[in-house]
């Protein structure tokens, strides 16, 4: 392989990915599935930082699960460094569980309440054998320090109800770096914080980007947190990606409906860009995963929705450099001119 | 980047009014002190029985027969003769002996089958919830009189008659705190950290469920001292021993003669079994703390 | 001080109201002398962070804190009459009727084993002198002001068939189901999709011009406030810090916690990269600091923050602000 | 169409469910009884001493010369055509003997099990009303009391106050040993003997119903859609027994139901004290007989009638519960 080859390949790559989960029938019925992941792909370079933005039941955090090995794939692939993860075993498949780490949502649900800090964070490391017995505790002060929770020593022995929401989000970030990791997963890292703790957190996580070159997976509702967070973007809708685009490109210029509508919907802190910009309210609600609809998933709800969308399924056009878009009519002059609300 | 060194003993997120947390983290508990300090008198005094008791328990004309209370005999003697209160003490020690036996044993195959079938799910989980709901519908108690009645009034069969038909309930506990345990987010992430199963088992998941195995334990000790006692009482206990039961079923022709042969060993079952009850209810409301919660009421 | 000229008659007006919380670790000044205006046909918001006493403001004013809440002081006056001298009965008359109350989470806030018509036929049966009959025409008619598609269906359907959105309607049916003049909203939004909050807030404003009410909003989200209320009261650890109307409170905030708040709000229309932040944390509600509650955190903090609570400044035009700052 | 019916798919499919579960619970009870050592044979022989050659004569009467699962075959085969078998130890057919005891019982367990139950929710809802207050927690400590107190030490005791001290009321027995009169007087006669053991057994049941009813009706107090109650301006009463009450009966009737499979265990005390003469005795004399035939056959109908209520319960609970037959 040549450098240049190197340079420019993906850390992930995610291919025609899928998860269906079944949900028990009757004994009159067979049993039906949950479309939760449907014929997703994307790819993330490494230090990058990709979003997949969506309304809940939109399948992001089972994408994000399906890659922490949380879930298994019932059908694609993803390739990390290019290798098949499916496939890897012994030492590879050891060093992709601390290669990809996750943060999650709930910083009172994702740390043990029985456990004390210290306890939490020397887990990872006594899993991989990551550090010598004796240095364990100073790694783990260092750790500390690094998330911000200065002096490291007093919190050591703390227990997490001990701790402010913030704090137990830093304790979330820092078991997630324990381990070195290149790609973290962050599933709604900050949704439930004060917005005055947000930030913190937020500036936090770009200041650890640089100094441990990582590369960050975000799964978020939220496209205010996206726009000065990420670099990527795609956004989901019932199971699908229905537009993926680099950030700027997507909040300038956003080709699919739906992107419009949700950007429309997102709450902007100026009253006057708030009042002047159009308001897209997409009437009723997102049908059933259970049994989605036929063509596009999203012509229940479209404001252009006609015969050809309800029949055949759109797939993913490159309609800009890097801005892919599944809509039969995305680019045309009606669906367009909603667009660029808010440059 | 520095956030504040002090301490901070509250929930600042946004999961509702912060009272409610505040309220279930505190809420003070008065019943564990006062039950558990009652307890180890209980204990304390049956565990010196040999040394507190007056007369040997089975030695005839300790008193006068039905002989009333007297200086002799304190709480008067049965119709054997026999010291009442020598036989209240060294009856509690098979009681509570009994009690925490079978608890414990109730308690360590429930854990053992909960925690397996919990964790482990699929056809082993299968197999325990088919079993466990015949169980359910099968008359226990009658179970129990079969067992010992058939095969043997002695103490170990009363012990594991009581074990054996209370088990599946606490397997079932032990399971369903297992099955809302593994779908935490914490044990989410303890598997992305790479924590082997054995791991997550004892660390993760099994401290959390202990409050309610602990409680379960108190409650199930009251249940075998009442359980032992109801087989005693109805002439199915260890013919060689005396226990509270056995006191009472002797007793129960001589109700008109001599109250105090059936008032003192009921006391004792009574009293040992409200003082865990209350155990239980207190533990209950210090490890889950939810259900002690005040509610609002408007003005 | 209002926004609009016509509205100069008041509606609700708040004044030094006290809730403090006797809890087992102390007491918790939940609410501490805040006072408040709600003039008619107004959308206000008050807006504060997790534990800043948004919450228990609203309950107090309807009178159904909890039992361990303490009125310490205060007047809540609704069309002049003092709520917390009315007995119970006469109170109970009043919820419904003059002020409803929607709340955060639809799941929970409805009953479970009740039929989502019969829940809101109660308040009209509890109200209005009118039969089963006309109850049930009236709920589906308040269905169909907040836009449920099929109102019949909704009415014979238990809250766990109802999805999220629907479920929320359900409750701003139950409460503009008699005309109140004041809708109070606690987070009406937060637990649903931001698609579905669009339409949610899209129809709180559709009402208040149909139906003429005042809103009082309670949120964390000063994003969604901007868009759809009047005026902004600014609510931290209890106390109210500042109060303006929306687009000078947005333009040239005075207190640094709201300068703050504003800073640390990510907006979709503009790109960030270091986020400036309130450094620390919310203030333990049972051990508050002395003098002003911000001062811990305060960029620009003096010795008199740390010893003296700074006054309400009237600072003209309806702005308020409590700093030290402005003195 | 079926799915028009969800309590009605519901109850069927539970009712199809507890089929195999009988089976099962027959088979266990055979295989258990007769693995033990001993059998009715020699119990009858050790009582009649009989000779070796009229042993091996009993053990092939009763069918006990033949292997286990011939037995077992041959007794389901009889079960199929409603034949419950012959009694061992009472010479005649064990359905005969069961339904000569069981009205007995059932006037004993039936009338104190449903006063029990309607006073421990009524004093449960009255508790929970008055949370934490003096009378509160007597109550509560009364009811834990009465809850540990071991049922055959309470008959006791009642029988020495209220029979032998006091002498107003019978200790044992259903009737006079001195004829009554029949009609009115007979009732009366009847009832006066009834009046201790149903106290007896009716203490347990309440003081659980009781204690259940008063922490569910605390936790559901405590909920959000209570709240979503008292805004609209509903009266306690209402807030209390309209909405909190049916949500607290879920738990508070599966307790019931579960608590109907100890009414059996209950009466074996019960009327062993009493001298009652019903169900609970026989099982005691049956299991001292070695009577298969009878013991089996009173397990099966124990069974039954545990299926039976848990059967109850889970429509009830589903009646009450929309959630639980919709999904």
């Amino acid at each position: 392989m040549s450098d240049l080859a190197k340079m420019n390949h993906s850390l992930l790559q995610v291919q025609r990915l899928t998860k269906h989960f079944p949900v028990e029938g009757g004994w009159l019925r067979p049993p039906r599935h949950v479309h939760a992941v449907d014929d997703i792909s994307f790819s993330l370079s490494a230090g990058e930082s990709f979003a997949l933005v969506g309304e809940s039941g939109c399948g992001k955090t089972t994408t994000a699960r399906l890659l922490a090995k949380l879930e298994k794939p019932d059908e694609g692939s993803i390739l990390f460094d290019e290798q098949e993860v499916a496939e890897l075993s012994g030492p590879a498949l050891k060093q992709y569980n601390r290669d990809v780490q996750m943060i999650f949502q709930d910083p009172f649900e994702s740390l043990n309440p029985r456990r004390t800090v210290r306890a939490i964070l020397r887990q990872p490391l006594l899993n991989h054998d990551a550090a010598d017995k004796g240095e364990i505790d100073e790694t783990v002060v260092d750790l500390l320090n690094q998330v911000g929770m200065e002096p490291g020593e007093i919190f050591m022995d703390r227990y997490p109800h001990q701790l402010s929401g913030g704090q137990r989000q830093r304790i979330g970030i820092a078991r997630a770096l324990t381990l070195k990791p290149r790609l973290v997963i962050a599933d709604e890292p900050v949704s439930s914080l004060d917005i005055s703790i947000r930030a913190q957190i937020l500036n936090l996580l770009k200041t650890l980007q640089a100094q441990h070159d990582l590369s960050y997976l975000f799964i978020t509702h939220d496209l205010g947190v996206v726009r000065s967070v990420c670099d990527r973007v795609g956004v989901m809708y019932l199971g699908e990606i229905v537009e993926l685009a680099a950030v700027e490109s997507l909040f300038t210029t956003p080709l699919h409906p739906y992107t419009q509508a949700l950007l429309s919907a997102t709450p902007v802190a100026d009253p006057v860009k708030a009042r002047e910009r159009r308001r897209i309210i997409l009437k009723g609600e997102v049908p059933s995963a259970l049994d989605p609809p036929a063509g596009c998933r999203f012509h229940t709800r479209c404001p252009y929705s006609e015969k050809r969308c309800v029949e055949e399924k759109p797939s993913l056009r490159e309609l800009r450099p890097g801005h892919t878009v599944a809509c039969h009519f995305a680019g045309d002059v009606g669906v367009e001119a909603a667009a660029g609300s808010s440059t | 980047m520095t956030t504040s060194a002090e301490p901070v003993d509250h929930q600042s997120s946004n999961r509702g009014p912060q009272w409610r947390a505040i309220w279930g983290a505190f809420s003070q508990n008065r019943a564990v002190p006062i039950a558990g300090s009652l307890l180890l008198v209980l204990i304390l005094l049956v565990l010196f029985a040999p040394l507190l008791a007056p007369y040997d328990p089975y030695a005839l004309g300790s008193g006068s027969r039905l002989g009333g209370h007297s200086f002799r005999n304190i709480m008067g003697a049965d119709n054997l003769g026999r010291d009442v209160f020598s036989r209240l003490l060294w009856g509690g020690r098979v009681s509570i002996f009994v009690g925490f036996s079978a608890a414990f044993a109730t308690t360590v195959l429930g854990l053992l089958v909960g925690t397996i079938s919990g964790y482990l799910g699929g056809w082993v989980d299968d197999i325990l919830m088919r079993f466990t709901e015949t169980f359910m519908v099968i008359p226990r108690f009658f179970l129990a009189l079969i067992i010992v009645a058939f095969f043997g009034a002695s103490i170990w069969n009363i012990i594991f008659a009581i074990s054996i038909l209370t088990w599946p309930v606490t397997a079932r506990i032990v399971r369903s705190e297992f099955l809302t345990l593994r779908t935490r987010q914490f044990v989410d992430a303890a598997h992305v950290i790479g924590t082997k199963r054995s791991t997550i088992i004892f660390r993760e998941i099994l401290p959390n469920a202990i409050g309610v195995v602990v409680v379960n334990a108190s409650l199930l000790t009251a249940q075998a001292m009442l359980l032992e006692a109801g087989l005693s009482y109805l002439g199915l206990g260890d013919p060689s021993l005396v226990t509270w039961g056995r006191m009472l079923y002797e007793a129960q022709p001589f109700l008109r003669q001599a109250w105090w042969m059936a008032v003192y060993p009921g006391l004792g079952i009574f009293l040992s079994v409200l003082t865990l009850n209350l155990l239980g209810d207190g533990l209950n409301d210090v490890l889950n703390p939810r259900s002690s919660e005040i509610h609002r009421t408007g003005l | 001080m209002n926004a609009t000229p016509e509205n100069t008659n008041g509606l609700l007006r708040v004044s030094d109201l006290r809730t403090y919380l006797d809890v087992p670790s102390g007491v918790v000044k939940a609410v501490d002398g805040v006072s408040l205006e709600v003039n008619r046909k107004e959308a206000v918001a008050l807006v504060g962070e997790s534990g800043s006493g948004k919450s228990m403001t609203a309950l107090t004013i309807i009178r159904l804190q909890p039992v361990v809440a303490r009125i310490l002081s205060g007047e809540i006056l609704l069309n002049d009459v003092d709520l917390l001298k009315l007995d119970t009965a006469s109170m109970c008359d009043l919820r419904g009727t003059e002020v409803a109350m929607v709340f955060q989470d639809p799941m929970t806030y409805l009953n479970p084993v009740m039929r989502a018509g019969a829940q809101v036929a109660e308040v009209v049966l509890e109200h209005q002198d009118v039969s089963k009959g006309e109850a049930r025409s009236q709920v589906l008619d308040a269905f169909e002001r907040v836009g449920i598609p099929s109102p019949r269906r909704v009415y014979d359907s238990y809250p766990h068939q109802l999805s999220g959105g629907m479920r929320q309607r359900v409750l701003i049916a139950m409460a503009i189901s008699c005309r109140p003049s004041l809708l109070i909203a606690d987070e009406p939004t937060t637990a649903l999709d931001v698609t579905i909050q669009a339409q949610i807030m899209d129809l709180l404003a559709h009402l208040r011009e149909e139906l003429q009410n005042a809103l009082f909003l309670i949120t964390h989200d000063i994003g969604l406030v901007a868009e759809h209320c009047d005026r902004i009261y600014i609510m931290y650890a209890g106390q109210i810090v500042e109060h303006a109307d929306t687009f000078t409170l947005f333009a040239e905030p005075k207190h640094p916690y709201t300068e703050g708040l504003l800073r640390s709000t990510l907006s979709p229309d503009k790109r960030v990269e270091v986020f400036e932040t309130i450094e620390g944390q919310v203030p333990n509600p049972t051990d508050m600091p002395s003098g002003c509650r911000f001062h811990p955190r305060c960029p620009h903090v003096k010795d008199i923050c740390r010893e003296e609570s700074p006054p309400s400044l009237d600072l003209g035009e309806g702005r308020m602000v409590a700093c030290w700052l402005y003195e | 169409m079926a799915g028009d019916y969800p309590l009605l798919r519901y109850s069927v499919r539970r009712i199809l469910q507890a089929v195999p579960l009988i089976f099962w619970v027959v088979i266990i009870n055979f295989t258990i009884i007769h693995l033990a050592p001993g059998d009715p044979a020699i119990y009858l022989a050790s009582v009649t001493e009989a000779t070796p050659e009229a042993y091996a004569e009993l053990r092939k009467e009763f069918g006990l010369d033949k292997p286990l699962y011939v037995q077992m075959g041959i007794y389901l085969w009889k079960l199929l055509h409603l034949d419950l078998g012959y009694s061992t130890w009472h010479n005649s057919p064990v359905l005969g003997v069961i339904l000569d005891r069981l009205p007995a019982t059932m006037l004993l367990m039936a009338t104190a099990f449903s006063i029990a139950s309607l006073m421990g929710v009524v004093l449960g809802v009255i508790a929970s009303r008055y949370s934490y207050s003096v009378g509160d927690h007597l109550a509560t400590l009364a009811s834990l009391a009465g809850y540990s107190m071991p049922i055959f030490w309470l008959g006791q005791l009642l029988i020495l106050f209220f029979a032998l001290y006091l002498d107003w009321l019978p200790s044992q027995g259903m009737y006079s040993m001195r004829g009554v009169e029949p009609g009115w007087p007979a009732v009366l006669d009847v009832l006066k003997h009834l009046l201790l053991p149903a106290i007896t057994y009716a203490t347990y049941h309440m003081t659980l119903v009781f204690r259940i009813t008063r922490g569910k009706m605390q936790e559901t107090l405590a909920q959000d859609f209570i709240l979503t109650a008292k805004s609209k301006g509903l009266n306690e009463r209402r807030v209390l027994y309209r909405h909190a009450l049916r949500n607290a009966l879920l738990p508070v009737v599966t307790v019931i139901g579960i608590n109907f499979a100890y009414v059996m265990a209950g009466s074996v005390f019960t009327e062993t004290v009493f001298g009652w003469p019903g169900m609970g005795r026989l099982i005691f004399e049956s299991i001292t007989a070695r009577d298969y035939p009878m013991i089996l056959g009173i397990f099966l109908v124990v069974s039954m009638m545990i299926v039976l209520a848990n059967l109850i319960t889970d429509i009830l609970y589903a009646m009450i519960d929309p959630r639980v037959a919709y999904n």
